[in-house]
């Protein structure tokens, strides 16, 4: 853990994560507002997603008669897995003793094996919306992760490092100039983002149109406390996906080591920055229509081409200012 | 005196080895026997002539024992093999007799550019005939590979039999007692083991024709 | 020779298991005592051989000579660390397995159990001696009889025809890849005539002579391993061997091929020339992408783990290659991190690759069924084999906590160091090969997805299924061991890797140096560099879920009530309607459509019974096996027309041959 | 000198009485009883020679060096193990109507005369012999080939004869003219074909006598041994006599031949130097090895296939000795001895699987294991190990061959891999089906006493393991005199 773990350091662990887990439904219920007004209706409100968790936690949990164990502790798995990437994520601080624990790419494994429970756990039911909702998943799925891997081997190539901390650090020293390869990387994120939380251009998070969710076929079968956590995990994930991209294309105001009055200035600089790409996302999801399901194989290989080549001219153009 | 034994035995060479283009040319059976004796009989003059020359005892054992094995005891065996089967007919040929009798003169011109080095550097009276032999022994080879009735290709091997006998008198004197009673006694089973057989095939494909022999192939 | 302890040790261990196996020719017919004295006993010596390996994976190579073999070349042994290494391995994947087959032989009518116990421990003691051979013979001697006790395995129920045929498949490529090995060790003894690898490590060959040699160890130890061209018989051999077989086979003996190559590459190879890693590399990604793609279309639940084995065997090789490419232009440090790459994913992969085929023979016996389509919510009638096939299915899968996902770390990491080359041309390899390495990874995953969810969740797609019973006690403890093994590799890397430090000091003269993670922080560089703490990741997840499953407890309830699924309001819900192994493969094959030779059988519209069938073909199969098998039929028949039958054509023969040698003798 | 005696008045005197009594009930028995008689004999030599050294009996008309001392012991052993296994063979032949009394009588008295005649090759000292008793052995099978008196047996019958007989006429020739070279070269009368002279005085002889001499001879005896281009009456004589003959023909008679071969290049290389004769034999050798392999997966009878493995066997031995040097030769004698082991032994397992089917053809015999799981072991271990594969002696033999091709001819090399490759796949797909799979076989009537086949494949797996010293000295010995 290098230097002693200072008191300071955890307590910016703490407060990210609860921030995470606090902001991340207000996120979703941001972007479900945004959509609203573009749509010109007046939309549930900021707070719905807080009361449906609440109502959900109240009710009791209903699981299909033959379903295994596996099924019940999928949605727990699922949490668990959101929560560490939220903490991982250098938000707030990057002066966070768990960031040498997991670097870039085990972030990138950890929502591979929350993606990988979600499949089974739906598959567990054994019925043809649950295995056809894990099949496409899946397929999303091993398209997505190696392009996320990519940008952020990008981000490693530039910063010569794959921790997320080191990351951030290095971008944020840079000076602000044309970078192409980031620029292509961050188009890339978006793509990936898209796909991964299952945003409108790759599938509709409020339909349950059989013939096109994707992901509300995964939770299909949840109801209770277990649908609950599996709502604030998707949740928590978008959070996680904004912040990376916050962390790697807007690394500014996040809180230096030994900076206490930083750490408070950080907080409010997330919120805007959320907002803000809140916005983004509700513009995006209005402005595109959803694909058709063999679509999604050449939309993600874009992605995956726009990242290597994002790698390919980071190394053609060597150590310059990109 | 040598000098007139060297022509004799020179005289026998040729003469053996004429009788043996004529048997690549012949067509009939006994025609062919009578040669195959004919050839006997000169093989044993030519053993007694190198005997009496050389004075060497053993050759006129050996010369008494060609004379009883291949002028008397085969050929009565052929004639009685013949009788009994009653093979009396002509002999086909694989390759018209014109053609056998060029491969034979290129046979015989081959055998003397090979014989030519050893010849020079003998030391026996007959070194010419080493090649003669050699060329008997080809030409009998050649009889009989062109043959397709059983009979003739045993009359070819015995021929070469004779050939290689001729090698042995004309080049070395003979070889030793032992072992010239050893191939005597070889050849005399070898005719026989062969007329067994060439009852059995007559049983079994009852014509000696060896084109039926050709089952076992893989094609 | 002064023998060392261990080698002695290890070598009376190996003359153990094949006591064992005469023991159980002994005993032919006498089930009882085969299974439960002798599978045992064979358990307990692999776990005396790991005992006995792991302290000489630090100490100095020990040497020994046996006085069988040739009179000129008695038999040499050696142990080194790279020995140790595989050993341990060996031990390990051998020691569960052997647990395991105790309670899985049952009284079938296949081969005599005896006889089965004795090929089996032949199996073992071979692959062991093969690791600890010094000298060509001992090691041709040990590497073709292991060849053919694992031949015999994979046939020991030979009446189905295609079990014959692939037995068959798999020697004459194992035979024509020692035949390659043969010439490659004929090259590498440099014309000195003295065949052992200590005359062959001071041999300097021409970097001619010494590509030469690689090629051939390239190809020979390729064909044991299932390299792309010559892989064609590992999807055939294991899925016919019996299940605790075809976990050896994969886990274990596709590793001494590792090894060998290992073996001639970096130690009776002085130097390495860059080009070789490159086709190295090469070989492998082709062999991983293969791999996994058709691991993803495969409807039989062994032949896809025989197809991942290929895929993994594909990952090592590209490791090896990029540990060969920079140790050729001197970046050691780099080199080491690539090869403890490779040597992490050989023990993982033995492990976690032991454990999958040890479920599906646990799911075999209880169903003897083998085909995915007719099985499925094994899960509720098999709880033990459901868990811990679904943690082998999460390592195979690359999945964070565990070894799976520490060698693909590695891996990736050694990858970023690739722009310091000085080549530009292989910089901008970088990204290309990362992203299929990323590809490949993913895909993994898919495929695991695939084969656990089809098998063991949804509902029974055959009624009989549901009398299945769970693994026996003996099947238990091996796959508990197993298990073990897999989340040991996860979560304490950092141990691992000071086992794995000697080995890379002894082949690339580098080591991992472990700077300042402690003993539960993996550190290849530095810590701003990267750094990956298994326990304290598990530790973070763990604690989020224990944190969710009490707060929901005491803030709200547990309450849980049972109902039917939801059915959408169509209530003839069967088991058919889950998703098929076919139909699950399906976005895959159609995105990697040109890898496959696809035949499609489409009903048309007027079909009175319509039929849908898709047939998964080999390329390599039709572009190189069947040319190769009609080259040598059609001159095989040329050749048989020398023998026509006529005796007339015979006597021309030897005329022709008199007359041939006389103008040869007399020219 | 006793032994000596023993070991060739036994078998002839073995051929009398059963010729006599070979229809008896107690036939086979007095056959083993001679043939055990001759195999003591045999090793009483043998051990004599080891302790003493080469010996010369009967006024040097028999010489016994390291060389011949090693096949003879081999000819009396698998000649004894052959008679073991012919019994109960011929018992059940005797039940299914093939052979009678009379072909019995034939058949046991040709089989111990036919002994007399390899070993009377073996142990002679005078070339003239050699080429009699070459002459006697073809004469005393020939009959037996065509014992069961099928169109197929006849025709391998007679095309065996007429072939040997063109062949062993040129071997004649080859030894007059060795017989007049030695006159040249100054020596006795009687004594010029005995080849302990012929060995002191080779360096003496004409060269370009001894080169068409050795041209005759290696054509000659080489027809016997069976190399490519006069290999033709092999594979037909081998698969249709009875299961013993065929063995004791691959087995014996081939090495028999082999060993006249190595005689006269003893002889051709003092003459001439090692150049000639090598490459002779180097040449028929390798052309051997890679015909016989293609041909092996044209085969649908199972003693024919294993006749053409035969001939790629001894393809390879020649080319070991055409390659020359203590190392090649040593493998040469190596490969010769576990290649008749292990042939005999596969003959013995093939000749009850056909008992079993009923024919020869392989596409029949199909399951042996679970028809008789002993012959089907049998003939599948025997297949492993002649094909090769470790821990077979065999595999010994030819990783000393194939490493010292690798030094001295590199050339040679990727054929001889090549070729093996191809022998190992055709024959083991058709092999591996006859053993393994469903059966439909019929039991034997009489059970088949298959301890002579595991002695066999003990022996060879032994000799692929673990080389006994005294044994590896007598190779070693043997060696040095035939590579100079």
């Amino acid at each position: 853990m290098g230097d002693a773990v200072s008191a300071l350091g955890i307590a910016a662990q703490a407060l990210e994560i609860v921030a995470a887990l606090a902001l991340a439904p207000l996120l979703a219920g941001w972007v479900g507002q945004c959509r609203a007004w573009l749509q010109n209706r007046k939309g549930p409100g900021l707070l719905q997603p807080y009361r449906t968790l609440h109502k959900l936690f109240n009710k009791d949990s209903v699981v299909a008669a033959h379903a295994s164990p596996l099924f019940r502790t999928a949605p727990y798995v699922i949490f668990g897995c959101m929560t560490l990437a939220c903490g991982i994520v250098p938000t707030l601080s990057t002066d966070l003793p768990l960031s040498p624990a997991a670097d870039a790419i085990a972030l990138v494994g950890l929502f591979a094996l929350a993606r990988v429970f979600a499949a089974l756990a739906a598959m567990d039911i054994g019925t043809a919306f649950g295995s056809l909702g894990a099949r496409r998943e899946m397929l999303i799925g091993f398209l997505a992760e190696p392009a996320l891997l990519m940008v952020f081997f990008t981000a490693a190539l530039i910063s010569d490092s794959t921790s997320l901390t080191t990351i951030v650090r290095t971008l944020a020293a840079r000076e602000i100039g044309i970078q192409p390869s980031l620029a292509l990387a961050a188009v890339a994120l978006v793509m990936v983002a898209l796909a991964e939380n299952a945003r409108v251009p790759v599938d509709n998070p409020a339909t349950h149109l059989e013939l096109t969710m994707v992901h509300e076929a995964l939770i299909l079968e949840y109801s209770g406390r277990h649908l609950a956590l599996v709502e604030w995990a998707a949740a928590l994930k978008l959070f996680a996906y904004a912040c990376i991209g916050m962390a790697l294309f807007a690394p500014w105001g996040v809180a230096r080591a030994h900076a206490p009055l930083a750490l408070l200035l950080a907080l409010p600089v997330l919120v805007a920055k959320l907002a803000a790409a809140g916005c983004a996302l509700a513009l995006l999801e209005t402005l595109s229509a959803k694909m058709r399901i063999f679509r999604v194989p050449e939309f993600l290989g874009m992605a995956f081409l726009l990242a290597v080549i994002a790698m390919l001219v980071r190394i053609l153009l060597g150590a310059g200012p990109q | 005196m040598t000098g007139l034994t060297q022509q004799l035995v020179n005289l026998f060479a040729a003469l053996l080895l004429l009788l043996a283009f004529a048997m690549l040319a012949q067509r009939r059976i006994l025609s062919l026997i009578h040669l195959y004796t004919l050839q006997g009989a000169v093989l044993a003059a030519a053993a007694t002539i190198m005997g009496y020359a050389t004075r060497q005892p053993h050759l006129f054992v050996s010369a008494g024992m060609t004379l009883a094995l291949k002028v008397i005891l085969i050929p009565w065996l052929l004639h009685g093999v013949i009788s009994r089967l009653n093979v009396r007919w002509d002999v086909e040929m694989l390759i018209n007799v014109p053609t056998t009798l060029i491969v034979g003169i290129v046979l015989v011109i081959f055998a003397f550019y090979l014989a030519a080095p050893i010849s020079e550097v003998s030391t026996s009276i007959a070194r010419g005939t080493l090649g003669i032999a050699l060329a008997c022994v080809l030409l009998s080879f050649m009889m009989m590979i062109t043959r397709s009735k059983a009979v003739p290709q045993v009359i070819g091997f015995l021929a070469m039999e004779n050939g290689l006998f001729f090698a042995a008198t004309a080049a070395t004197y003979g070889m030793p007692m032992v072992v010239e009673l050893g191939i005597a006694l070889d050849v005399l089973v070898g005719i026989l083991i062969l007329g067994v057989f060439l009852f059995q095939i007559r049983e079994q494909f009852d014509t000696l024709d060896i084109r039926h022999l050709e089952k076992l192939k893989d094609e | 020779m002064s023998a060392g302890p261990q080698l002695v040790a290890l070598l009376a261990l190996c003359a153990a298991w094949l006591a064992i196996g005469v023991a159980g020719l002994a005993a032919l017919h006498r089930f009882h005592i085969v299974a439960r004295v002798l599978f045992p006993a064979g358990g307990a010596v692999a776990l005396a051989v790991v005992a006995a390996a792991l302290p000489a994976v630090w100490g100095a190579p020990e040497m020994a000579v046996l006085p069988l073999g040739l009179p000129g070349l008695p038999f040499h042994f050696r142990l080194d660390g790279l020995s140790a290494l595989f050993l341990l391995v060996l031990g390990g994947a051998a020691a569960g397995v052997s647990l395991f087959s105790a309670g899985y032989f049952r009284q079938s009518e296949g081969t005599a159990p005896g006889l089965l116990c004795l090929q089996y421990h032949v199996f073992l003691a071979a692959m062991a001696l093969v690791i600890l051979a010094d000298d060509a013979y001992a090691f041709m001697v040990m590497w073709e009889t292991m060849a053919l006790a694992s031949f015999f395995l994979v046939t020991s129920n030979h009446r189905i025809a295609e079990i014959r045929r692939a037995g068959y498949l798999y020697l004459l490529i194992a035979h024509v890849g020692a035949l390659g090995i043969l010439l490659c060790f004929g090259v590498l003894q440099a014309n000195t005539g003295d065949y052992s690898f200590a005359n062959m490590r001071a041999q300097h060959l021409s970097p001619f002579w010494a590509s030469v040699a690689f090629l051939l160890a390239l190809g020979g130890f390729g064909a044991k391993a299932g390299l792309v061209p010559l892989h064609v018989w590992l999807p055939e051999a294991h899925p016919a061997a019996p299940s605790p077989v075809s976990a050896l086979m994969s886990g274990v003996m596709l590793k001494t091929a590792v090894y060998g190559f290992l073996r001639v590459a970096y130690d009776l190879l002085p130097a390495q020339l860059w080009w070789w890693g490159v086709v190295v590399l090469a070989l492998g990604l082709a062999s991983a992408v293969f791999g996994v793609v058709f691991a993803a279309a495969q409807s039989d639940m062994k032949r896809l783990l025989a197809w991942s084995s290929i895929e993994n065997i594909g990952l090592i090789f590209a490791g090896i290659g990029l540990s060969i490419l920079f140790a050729a232009y001197g970046m050691r440090a780099v080199a080491a991190l690539a090869l403890t790459a490779a040597l992490y994913h050989v023990a993982s992969h033995a492990f976690f690759k032991s454990l999958l085929f040890v479920g599906t023979g646990a799911v075999l016996h209880a169903t003897s069924e083998r085909s995915l389509g007719k099985l499925g919510g094994l899960m509720r009638v098999m709880p033990w084999v459901g868990w811990a096939t679904l943690l082998g299915v999460l390592a195979s899968a690359g999945l964070p906590p565990l070894g799976g996902f520490v060698s693909e770390w590695l891996l990736l990491q050694s990858f970023l160091f690739t722009p310091g080359l000085p080549n530009s041309f292989l910089n901008m390899l970088v990204p290309v090969v990362a992203a299929v390495i990323a590809l490949v990874a993913a895909l993994a995953g898919y495929v695991m997805v695939k084969f656990y969810g089809v098998i063991f969740l949804g509902q029974h797609r055959e009624d009989k299924l549901a009398q299945a019973h769970d693994a026996g006690p003996w099947e238990r403890l091996g796959m508990a061991w197993l298990v073990a093994g897999c989340v040991a590799l996860g979560l304490f890397p950092a141990q691992v890797i000071d086992i794995l430090a000697p080995v890379t000091q002894l082949l690339v003269g580098a080591s991992l140096a472990q700077a300042d993670g402690g003993s539960w922080l993996l550190v290849p560089v530095s810590v701003e560099r990267a750094s990956y703490g298994p326990l304290i990741f598990f530790a973070g997840v763990a604690a989020s879920f224990g944190l969710a499953y009490v707060l929901v407890r005491r803030l709200y309830h547990g309450r849980l009530r049972r109902a039917a699924p939801w059915d959408c309001g169509f209530p003839w819900q069967t088991a058919r309607m889950q998703d098929t192994a076919e139909g699950f493969g399906q976005p895959v094959r159609q995105i990697f459509e040109p890898l496959y030779r696809m035949r499609r059988e489409l009903p048309s519209a007027f079909d009175a019974r319509p039929r849908y069938a898709v047939e998964v073909g080999d390329h390599f199969w039709y572009w190189l096996y069947l040319p190769l098998a009609r080259l040598v039929d059609g001159a095989a028949r040329a050749i048989g027309t020398l023998q026509r039958g006529r005796i007339a054509i015979y006597l021309l023969y030897s005329f022709a041959t008199v007359i041939a040698v006389l103008l040869w003798v007399t020219r | 000198m006793g032994a000596l005696f023993f070991l060739l008045a036994l078998p002839l005197a073995g051929s009398i009485v059963l010729a006599l009594a070979g229809d008896r009930r107690y036939a086979p028995e007095t056959n083993i009883a001679f043939s055990t008689g001759t195999f003591l004999a045999a090793a009483a030599l043998t051990v004599r020679v080891i302790a003493a050294g080469p010996l010369t009996a009967l006024d040097r008309e028999f010489f016994i060096d390291a060389l011949n001392v090693f096949l003879v012991a081999l000819t009396a052993f698998v000649a004894l193990t052959t008679a073991i296994f012919s019994r109960p063979y011929m018992r059940v032949e005797r039940e299914h109507g093939r052979m009678n009394a009379r072909r019995l009588r034939l058949y046991h008295s040709m089989y111990q005369l036919f002994s007399f005649t390899m070993l009377l090759a073996l142990t002679t000292n005078n070339m003239g012999f050699l080429w009699v008793a070459m002459e006697a052995a073809t004469l005393t099978t020939v009959l037996l080939v065509s014992v069961y008196r099928t169109a197929a047996s006849l025709e391998a019958a007679w095309k065996y004869f007429i072939l040997c007989g063109v062949g062993i006429a040129q071997a004649l020739f080859g030894t007059v003219l060795l017989y007049m070279a030695a006159e040249r070269a100054g020596g006795g009368a009687e004594g010029a074909l005995l080849w302990t002279h012929l060995d002191a005085v080779k360096t003496s002889l004409d060269p370009r006598i001894m080169a068409l001499a050795f041209a005759f001879l290696f054509v000659g005896y080489g027809t016997k041994v069976g190399l490519v281009p006069v290999h033709n009456w092999l594979p037909d004589a081998h698969a249709e006599g009875p299961t013993p003959v065929s063995a004791v023909l691959s087995g014996l008679l081939l090495n028999v031949a082999l060993y006249a071969v190595l005689r006269c290049k003893v002889l051709t290389d003092g003459a001439l130097g090692p150049g000639l004769a090598g490459q002779m034999m180097m040449a028929f050798g390798l052309l051997s090895v890679v015909v016989a392999a293609f041909f092996l997966s044209r085969q649908r009878d199972v003693k024919r296939m294993f006749a053409y493995s035969s001939i790629e066997h001894m393809g390879l031995i020649t080319f070991a000795f055409g390659v020359g040097g203590p190392v090649a030769t040593f493998a040469g004698l190596l490969h010769m001895t576990v290649h008749s082991l292990i042939k005999s032994a596969i003959f013995f397992a093939v000749g009850h699987a056909a008992q079993h089917a009923g024919t020869q053809v392989m596409s029949e015999i199909r399951g042996l294991v679970r028809a008789n799981p002993t012959v089907g072991w049998g003939l599948m271990l025997g297949t492993l190990a002649i094909l090769g594969m470790p821990p077979f002696g065999v595999f010994a033999s030819e990783f000393l061959i194939l490493t010292t091709t690798m030094r001295e001819q590199p050339w040679a090399t990727p054929l001889l891999l090549a070729a093996l490759g191809v022998a190992f796949a055709s024959v083991f797909q058709r092999v591996q089906p006859m053993v393994f799979g469903e059966t439909a076989l019929k039991p034997l009537p009489h059970p088949p006493a298959l301890l002579p086949v595991f002695v066999h494949l003990g022996l060879g797996l032994m000799l692929g393991l673990y080389i006994p010293p005294y044994l590896e000295g007598w190779y070693r010995e043997a060696a040095r005199m035939v590579a100079g």
